[in-house]
């Protein structure tokens, strides 16, 4: 195994609540909540989890657009919550970040091409003539016509503008490009495209990505390893392949159970889970998931489940495998 | 069940021919009415100060001696004064073509004041947040509870009445509410992905302000500006006619308003005038505004 | 006693016959100011004054609307030959409205009062240095002022360090009103504010709020009218605060006010009214006009470039057309031509040749021309916040930009034009008025034009040995003659020096309801309020 | 069987600078009494607007014409107070965003039974009562309490409950639910899913279910229409399309599905993207993006009938 | 919540004490003198000394200021150099008719800019919208002193309809606040109208018109109940700009209140009355935003039960 390009651990994050009028701290969200794992070079990790899990809030953490509470971020062998602010710049050409939405995230003022030489600009890389031939090679990288870079966002649909997106997060030529949803607003027949060409540019460019999602089919379509998140604590990871042919977490079994699958004749025993997910401001003690696990004993909500390796390369916290 | 239905029709939009250009002028119009007859007052009034010499009839500071009749009484609208003549005798049309330049230059520079420090502490404030944030917020309660009046009539005491010191004193106290506005601005830019997106690929603060934040609330911070034009014209009226204002001869809406409710009983064109006139352009500014508001409206954008 | 040019122009003929006094009623008036003090030792503006003259006596005071001095609470009063000696007898069974007795320690309590520093009066000048051992009282060092003395409870004698001619005019001032001292040392430091008072005037405070003052009748004042019937006729007077004159004035024009009067901050009449008064008919019998003793003036500090070239303020002499000015007014006002009004005696009639101007702009140029004052100098006029007083100051800007100079007008309230008039050295030209405190050529030339009044008073800086020797002469002299005669050489001096353009003496225009009786404008007191009865179905209120 | 909702020939145009556009076309369905029938197409094809006009809930400037019939009445043609007695009684309507699709100001239970109040003359207390029963029926817990909780103190998945609840008050004969899972979680949505299914079943209501999500199609749906561009482009039984799709865009929407088969391969997704309103193509709305295009398809293609109930607008099956 | 409102007032102190260094630079900076005012034009030099003595005027700024916020500590404002009372009397005696006008100035506001603002909100982009909107805007744009004049004059004089001016009764609230009501109307209609134009957008009016609810039950009771959440923000701001800003019509209409007398404070410099005038002004609009806040919470339950 080669030398991992990123390695995480222990990484917290929590949000004070602020509350009414009266904008009281009222207590912590923990987000996220001790996640450690490693990533090597051209290696996908899949996060899933439900809404609020901390997912973005890990992916935002990693690239320091979120100072974490506590843990270590090592890229490269440096750590980069110790770097100073200004030498994050040099980190930051090497990882990068695609967002859920893209109307969100593409400034609406600014053509196509000043999107993607701005990269470049704030890096001070090549002269504005040559970047704007990059911006053009950058579109044509994605499959749009590099004849749209005068074009704004809006006149772009959303596939397209995703594919922008992830154009400029290449401008820079990245190791690491954390993808959060990338996919998640597209309709099923564009969001094919985006996953090829995500697909593509990781082979071409030997790039590593941590892809978030809450769909666990695109997680398993384009993952190598998957990390389950359930409400900023990791409860399962393993390879892909192990992870979807025999899931050892009741919660990632009943997330895979509820997907519904798109052939009428496949009838599923299905695990409903009762309730809601609990508040993250307010976790249930002990095992964060015994309040809607169907396999749940007394002890499962008095103590926390260690971090184990079941398997090779399986991970999970759950009082089921000790 | 459902059968094979027959094509109605293979044409699927039904645009109709592209209208001419005159009938398009109207469409918008109609659309946005506020901003063009915001505008066309606007313009008006930008003509009116520009070319006041000319337009004027005569100089507006000349006391006539046939604008006073014997025992005082300022003359009526006649051909030679066609909106009348004030106490002093001189004519009330001329000076209030001449009352435009005070109110123009008032209500623009300490507008452009309101916008330059209100722009620069709002961007500082939401950006940066923490304690400056909290800094620069409590100055501006403190500005936005200040007494604005009691602001103007003391510094214009100190500095001496003037122009110049009236904008001064209108500009410096008048941008809490700029302020307030480009923070919560900010504050919501912030967040978004794009800015976010910024951030990520190492964009300095200065970027990130100028280049991304800064563009985005330009438009608010237009509309907000031209409404403020039209208040600070009312406000240098409004310390004129408290007499604290701007100096005679030189004619402002205000101070012949002050004048021409002097003379109300006997000689009503004095007030009516100068009081229409600022009403005119007052509300200009406002249409303007709010017609800019309309259309930068992202719910009235079709893309 | 001199000749007053009281020209009252009453014109109904309810108005002048001289039906019978009716007895009770109340009238409404409206004050443009707020009632400031209602201590007599303290009150000085013509809002207070109005209401401290109803509510206090002085020993001697003014009859009906001219300036010829009458006795009120002094019974009767002497002067020694010498001039320095007054003894007065006072009236006996006048009473305090808490029906404490009035004596003569009612009033050297009063005299004590102003001189005290903690009172701060502003009157403590007008007998500090001239009543003797005031200048010790005044700094602590006696108890008592040795020139003020009652041998009995019914005389007070008053010694002065040196003749004083106008002293009797002095005494009329509402600062040397009889007060209860027993009251006083009651009610303790703030018996005075100007939410109380005790007098033993004809009207006696009932109330006064934000909103209003009222005044009830004494029931027990000690003055008759000539029929023996018991003053004051009315039964209450409301004196609303209502500072939009304008709005008063209408107020007026509609009927629901009984007098514009003194109220208005002693203007009368809001300038903005007035042509509606003279072009109504209706409105035209209630106008009252009386020629004030006071002279509005512009101001050239000698001091202060160019004008320190008596070549220039002669040629701005020549420059001012007085006649708009007082045009601009609808001719309230006689065009002046030297500091004295024409109602206070030694008013020059004939003045010297060399003394008087005319309008005219070409010999201004010309004199400026000789001056070598350059077309287009800057200079500023000073003046204050008042409507009538910026349109005057525009008029004499005009004038003034005919002749060559480039004017710009600087106008501000009128307490900081003062504070900085009176600094003596930062105003060039400005607009002021005198008015009198008593009908005596010294309060206008010596207060104005004696050196040793610069910077306050004399604020135009003028300076002239001569001059002075004269007018401290004058101060002093009880000879009258003579007196008038050493006036008149320093008014004409005074004019060929110029310090002054003396721009006109104005005249106030007042009015009352045709209903309302026994009106008349005193040129030194507040208005008649205890002399005047209103028609039976008028009361108002 | 008389069927319970027959759209026939359904045309919506919206004017956008004085031009008009024609935002669905030649649409015709029927959904049967206790059918569910689910509504896919991609982003903008025109489901929600269909749904609407269903309810007459489009803006005045939308030109609706075609049929509508609910039980043989012609919804188009209805006085809009007629429409009104309809709207929230016999046809009910659940959203996508439970987050905004309740009033903030007022308390759960008084918009759940304000649709009781507007169709029925309940007493309060009995309405409440009802309100109260309805939420225990949708699952919620602590009914009593919630009953005067506002929006904002549900979770997501509450709130989506509490709209069915809405929805249920006056036992309404069709449910048009436009994409009513879309915002929850997987674990949610089965959730709901389930519940809308027992209810339907219960109380023999026909749902109109919209999403773009073809597996939740698959799961709850017995019939299917396909939209593409405004039109339908097919519609079957739910077999009949999952199982022998003939539409290039179903097929294409089908392979474009990432399998749960864990291999890493390239997917086979639709070129190109939708053609916006704007400038349409002429003919096959499909043709840009479909692999087996042709001359032909320059031309309107017409329903074909596959099997019964089951009709594809191609060429390819003519 | 008390500790949260103890908070707030904590930093409406800072806010406070800010406004008060201000104010008392500012008014020494005037150069008009005090003393002079109170002795009058002829007083000579020695009284207005004595005075200058009597007051502290004499001492140096810091120790005048110091020695103003002593006494305010103790409750003590001072007593005005003008009306020789005290200034806390003066303010009590003044804030009641203030507030009075305030009161019916925001109130006519509301009764004029509401109605219009659901009004232009319903027929949005019609002509009717733009004549309305455009009068609201007239109304605005107009000098409240030139409309207040005009207004007394033909309709309390001419038609002597309403009183003269004057601070009695309600008879005389009627003419000032209708002045205001014009002049200031259009700021609710047009934040009314936006609000209720992007309510009227949102998903949950959706719902209200699927549930069978009529036009009018729709905007009274899902549409202008949200749709007020950010005019009450504007109300609270506003009616603490009108006490500040009520000079204006205090003067037209003579109306003798806190506006009146602060404005005439300083060309008299009143120290006393112009400090105590601005603190408690500035307080009160403090204060005034706290309230809406808490009135906000009522009227939005998301803030009232989180
Ligand atoms: N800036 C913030 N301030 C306070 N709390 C926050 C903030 N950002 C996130 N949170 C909270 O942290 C938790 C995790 O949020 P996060 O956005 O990481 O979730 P997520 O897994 O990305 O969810 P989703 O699938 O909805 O995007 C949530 O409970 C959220 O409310
Ligand atoms: N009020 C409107 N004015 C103009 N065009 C509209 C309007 N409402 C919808 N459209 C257009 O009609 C088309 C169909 O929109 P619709 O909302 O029905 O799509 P949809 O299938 O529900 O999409 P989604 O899956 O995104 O909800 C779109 O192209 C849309 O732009
Ligand atoms: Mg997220
Ligand atoms: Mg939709």
């Amino acid at each position: 195994m080669s030398e991992p390009l990123l390695r995480v651990n222990q990484l917290k994050k929590s949000f004070p609540i602020r509350r009414g009028i009266l904008q009281r701290v009222v207590g912590q969200v923990q987000a996220v909540n001790g996640i450690s794992f490693t990533l090597n070079k051209g290696e996908t990790l899949g996060v899933v989890g439900e809404s609020g899990c901390g997912k973005s809030t890990m992916g935002r953490s990693i690239l320091r657009l979120i100072e974490p509470t506590s843990g270590s971020i090592e890229f490269d062998k440096q750590d980069i919550l110790k770097l100073p602010k200004y030498q994050l710049q040099v980190i930051r050409r090497q990882m990068q970040i695609v967002f859920q939405d893209p109307y969100a995230s593409l400034n609406p003022r600014f053509s196509v091409e000043e999107i993607l030489s701005s990269p470049l600009e704030i890096h001070k890389l090549y002269t504005p003539k040559e970047r704007s031939i990059k911006a053009r090679q950058l579109l044509e990288r994605v499959g749009l016509d590099p004849d749209y870079a005068g074009r704004y966002p809006h006149e772009f649909s959303g596939g397209q503008r995703q594919r922008i997106g992830i154009a400029r997060a290449l401008a820079l030529n990245p190791k690491l490009m954390i993808l959060d949803e990338p996919v998640a607003a597209l309709d099923v027949s564009v969001q094919s495209q985006v996953l090829n060409l995500l697909i593509d540019l990781q082979a071409e460019f030997e790039l590593a990505y941590i892809f978030i999602a809450h769909d666990l089919s695109v997680v398993r379509h384009i993952s190598d390893r998957v990390l389950v998140l359930y409400l900023g604590k990791m409860s399962e990871m393993a390879d892909v392949e192990s992870l979807f042919s025999e899931p050892l977490h009741p919660y990632t079994q009943a997330l895979m159970s509820a997907v519904p699958i798109p052939d009428p004749d496949i009838k599923r025993e299905r695990i409903l889970l009762q309730g809601d997910i609990p508040n993250p401001a307010n976790p249930p003690s002990g095992c964060p998931f015994h309040t809607r696990c169907p396999q749940a004993t007394a002890h499962c909500s008095q103590v926390v489940p260690e971090w184990k390796e079941v398997k090779q390369n399986h991970y999970v916290a759950c009082h089921l495998y000790e | 069940m459902i059968d094979v239905q027959p094509i109605t029709s293979s044409v699927v939009i039904v645009p109709k021919a592209k209208p001419p250009l005159r009938k398009r002028a109207w469409k918008s119009f109609r659309t946005f009415p506020m901003i063009y007859i915001g505008s066309a007052i606007v313009l008006i009034l930008f003509v009116f100060a520009v070319f006041s010499p000319w337009i004027a009839p005569h100089p507006y500071a000349k006391q006539f001696s046939d604008g006073i009749t014997a025992n005082g009484m300022p003359t009526s609208p006649n051909h030679k004064f066609i909106w009348g003549a004030d106490a002093l005798g001189r004519d009330v049309f001329s000076r209030v073509i001449y009352g435009s330049r005070v109110s123009l230059e008032v209500g623009i520079l300490a507008s452009v004041i309101n916008l330059v420090i209100g722009v620069t502490l709002g961007l500082i404030s939401g950006y940066f947040g923490g304690i400056v944030d909290t800094i620069i917020m409590r100055v501006t309660d403190t500005v936005l509870a200040f007494p604005f009046l009691i602001f103007n009539m003391a510094l214009v005491a100190i500095l001496s009445p003037s122009i110049t010191n009236v904008f001064i004193a209108i500009g410096i106290l008048g941008w809490g509410v700029m302020t307030r506005v480009v923070r919560g601005q900010v504050l919501s830019l912030k967040e978004f992905d794009y800015v976010q997106a910024e951030r990520a690929l190492g964009a300095s603060n200065s970027r990130i302000l100028f280049k991304v934040i800064l563009p985005n609330v330009i438009g608010p911070v237009i509309v907000l500006s031209m409404l403020n034009v039209g208040l600070n014209i009312l406000t240098e009226a409004g310390l004129s006619y408290l007499g604290i204002g701007i100096q005679p001869p030189t004619p402002s809406w205000g101070n012949m308003i002050n004048e021409g409710l002097q003379a109300y009983q006997y000689a009503p064109w004095i007030l009516w005038y100068p009081g229409i006139a600022l009403l005119l352009s007052v509300l200009g500014f406002n249409l303007l505004g709010d017609g800019l508001r309309d259309i930068l409206d992202p719910h009235n954008v079709t893309h | 006693g001199c000749s007053s040019q009281s020209t009252s122009t009453s014109a109904t003929a309810s108005n002048t016959t001289s039906n019978k006094p009716v007895e009770g009623g109340n009238i409404l008036m409206d004050t443009v100011s707020n009632f400031k003090d209602l201590d007599p030792a303290l009150s000085y503006d013509t809002t207070s004054y109005e209401a401290v003259g109803e509510m206090y006596d002085q020993l001697v005071t003014y009859d009906k609307n001219t300036t010829n001095l009458k006795p009120m609470l002094a019974e009767s009063y002497t002067v020694s030959s010498d001039g320095l000696t007054y003894t007065f007898k006072i009236r006996q069974g006048v009473k305090f409205w808490n029906g404490d007795p009035v004596t003569a320690q009612s009033f050297v309590d009063e005299f004590q009062r102003v001189l005290d520093p903690k009172v701060a009066s502003p009157g403590e000048g007008f007998i500090d240095p001239i009543v003797k051992g005031s200048t010790e009282y005044n700094k602590g060092t006696s108890k008592t002022i040795s020139g003020i003395t009652t041998p009995d409870a019914n005389t007070l004698v008053i010694q002065l360090t040196k003749p004083q001619p106008f002293f009797l005019e002095v005494l009329a001032m509402p600062f040397f009103s009889a007060v209860d001292q027993a009251y006083i040392t009651k009610v303790g430091n703030k018996s005075f504010d100007s939410n109380t008072a005790m007098g033993s005037g004809p009207f006696q405070l009932d109330s006064y709020d934000t909103n209003q003052m009222v005044l009830k009748k004494n029931t027990s004042y000690w003055m008759k009218d000539k029929d023996g019937n018991q003053l004051p006729y009315l039964d209450k007077i409301t004196m609303r605060i209502n500072k939009n004159g304008q709005l008063d004035a209408l107020n007026f024009q509609q009927g629901k006010t009984a007098i514009i009067g003194n109220l208005f901050g002693s203007a009368g009449i809001p300038s903005a009214s007035y042509p509606k008064f003279l072009s109504d008919p209706n409105l035209k019998k209630t106008v009252y006009s009386q020629a004030q003793n006071t002279v509005n003036y512009l101001g050239l500090n000698s001091k202060i470039a160019p004008f320190d070239n008596p070549k220039v303020r002669q040629a701005i002499e020549y420059a001012i057309n007085k006649k708009k000015i007082l045009q601009l007014l609808n001719d309230r006002g006689q065009v002046a031509n030297q500091p004295l009004p024409p109602g206070v005696e030694g008013y020059v009639k004939d003045l010297a040749a060399d003394s008087q101007y005319s309008y005219d702009p070409q010999k201004a140029k010309q004199l400026l021309q000789e001056a070598g004052i350059k077309s287009g100098t800057q200079i500023t006029l000073y003046s204050y916040n008042e409507p009538d007083t910026m349109k005057i100051s525009q008029s004499i800007q005009n004038d003034l930009n005919a002749v060559g100079f480039d004017t710009k007008v600087n106008s501000t309230d009128w307490n900081t034009f003062l504070t900085v008039n009176e600094k003596g050295d930062t105003q060039g030209v400005f607009t002021l008025a005198w008015i009198e405190d008593f009908p005596d050529a010294s309060d206008f030339l010596n207060t104005l034009f004696n050196s040793n009044q610069q910077p306050a008073n004399n604020s135009s800086m003028y300076t002239n040995k001569q001059v002075d020797e004269w007018l401290n002469k004058a101060q002093n002299d009880p000879n009258k003659q003579e007196r008038m005669d050493l006036y008149k050489q320093a008014t004409e001096q005074i004019m060929k020096d110029a310090p002054w353009v003396p721009l006109y003496y104005p005249v106030t225009t007042y009015a009352a309801q045709t209903w309302v009786h026994g009106f008349y404008i005193s040129p030194v007191l507040p208005d008649p309020l205890q002399y005047i009865w209103i028609d039976k179905d008028k009361s108002q209120n | 069987m008389e069927p319970l909702l027959d759209v026939r020939d359904l045309q919506i145009e919206f004017e956008i600078d004085e031009q008009y556009y024609r935002a669905v076309q030649n649409v015709s369905f029927q959904i049967k009494q206790g059918q569910t029938l689910g509504l896919v197409g991609e982003s903008g094809c025109g489901k929600s607007v269909t749904s609407l006009s269903i309810m007459r809930l489009l803006q005045e400037s939308a030109n609706i014409t075609g049929e509508v019939r609910l039980n043989g009445t012609d919804l188009v043609s209805l006085s809009e107070p007629e429409m009104r007695k309809i709207r929230g009684d016999e046809i009910s309507m659940i959203f996508q965003e439970p987050m905004t699709s309740l009033n903030p100001v007022h308390k759960i239970g008084v918009q759940i039974i304000e649709s009781l109040i507007l169709h029925s003359n309940i007493a309060p207390k009995q309405a409440r009562a009802k309100a109260i029963e309805l939420l225990k029926i949708v699952g919620i817990p602590r009914a009593e309490q919630i009953v005067d909780d506002y929006p904002h103190q549900l979770s997501g998945g509450m709130r989506q409950r509490v709209m069915i609840a809405m929805a249920m008050a006056c036992n309404p004969r069709l449910l048009i639910a436009d994409e009513p899972t879309t915002a929850l979680d997987v674990t949610i949505q089965a959730q709901i899913l389930d519940l809308m299914r027992k209810l339907a079943k219960e109380n023999d209501m026909s749902i109109l279910l919209i999403t773009h999500d073809l597996g939740v199609v698959a799961e709850m749906c017995d019939y299917v229409v396909v939209m593409y561009a405004g039109e339908i482009v097919e519609q079957g039984t739910v077999r009949q399309i999952f199982k022998n799709p003939k539409h290039p865009y179903t097929i294409g929407l089908l392979n474009s599905i990432p399998k749960m088969t864990g291999l890493k391969t390239r997917l086979t997704p639709i070129q190109g993207n939708v053609p916006s309103l704007r400038n349409m193509p002429e003919g096959c709305r499909f043709a840009q993006r479909c692999p087996h295009a042709t001359d032909v398809c320059k031309k309107q293609p017409n329903h074909i009938q596959i099997e019964p109930e089951h009709t594809a607008k191609c060429w390819l099956h003519a | 919540m008390a500790s949260y409102i103890v908070r707030r007032l904590g930093g409406a102190l800072i806010v406070v004490f800010g406004i008060s260094v201000v104010t008392f630079l500012l008014v020494y900076a005037i150069p008009s003198d005090p003393a002079r005012m109170i002795a009058g034009q002829k007083a000579s030099p020695q009284v207005i000394s004595q005075i200058r003595h009597n007051l502290g005027l004499d001492q140096p700024l810091l120790l005048q200021y110091l020695h103003y916020v002593g006494n305010l500590l103790h409750g003590n404002f001072g007593v005005s150099y003008i009306y020789n009372q005290s200034v806390a009397v003066l303010i009590s005696q003044r804030i009641g008719p203030t507030l009075l006008l305030a009161l019916g100035c925001w109130i006519a506001e509301l009764v004029i800019g509401i109605p219009l603002g659901i009004y232009t909100a319903r027929r949005a982009r019609k002509k009717s919208d733009y004549i309305v909107s455009a009068l609201a805007l007239v109304g605005i744009s107009l000098p409240v002193y030139w409309l207040g004049l005009l207004l007394l004059y033909w309709l309390g004089y001419k038609l002597p309809i309403f009183p003269l001016g004057g601070s009695g009764g309600i008879q005389s609230l009627i003419l000032p606040s209708l002045t205001y009501g014009i002049t200031g109307a259009a700021y609710y209609t047009r934040l009314l109208k936006a609000s209720m134009l992007e309510v009227m957008g949102q998903d949950y009016v959706r719902t209200a018109r699927a549930k069978g609810a009529s036009e009018r039950r729709v905007i009274w009771r899902h549409v202008v109940r949200n749709a007020l959440i950010p005019v009450v923000t504007f109300g609270g701001i506003d009616i603490g700009y009108l006490l500040t800003g009520v000079v204006l019509i205090e003067n037209t209409f003579n109306w003798n209140g806190l506006g009146v007398l602060s404005y005439e404070a300083i060309p008299q410099s009143d120290i006393p009355v112009i400090m105590g005038t601005v603190l408690l002004t500035a307080l009160v609009v403090v204060v005034f935003t706290l309230i809406v806040d808490v009135i906000y919470a009522f009227v939005d339950p998301r803030i009232r039960y989180s």
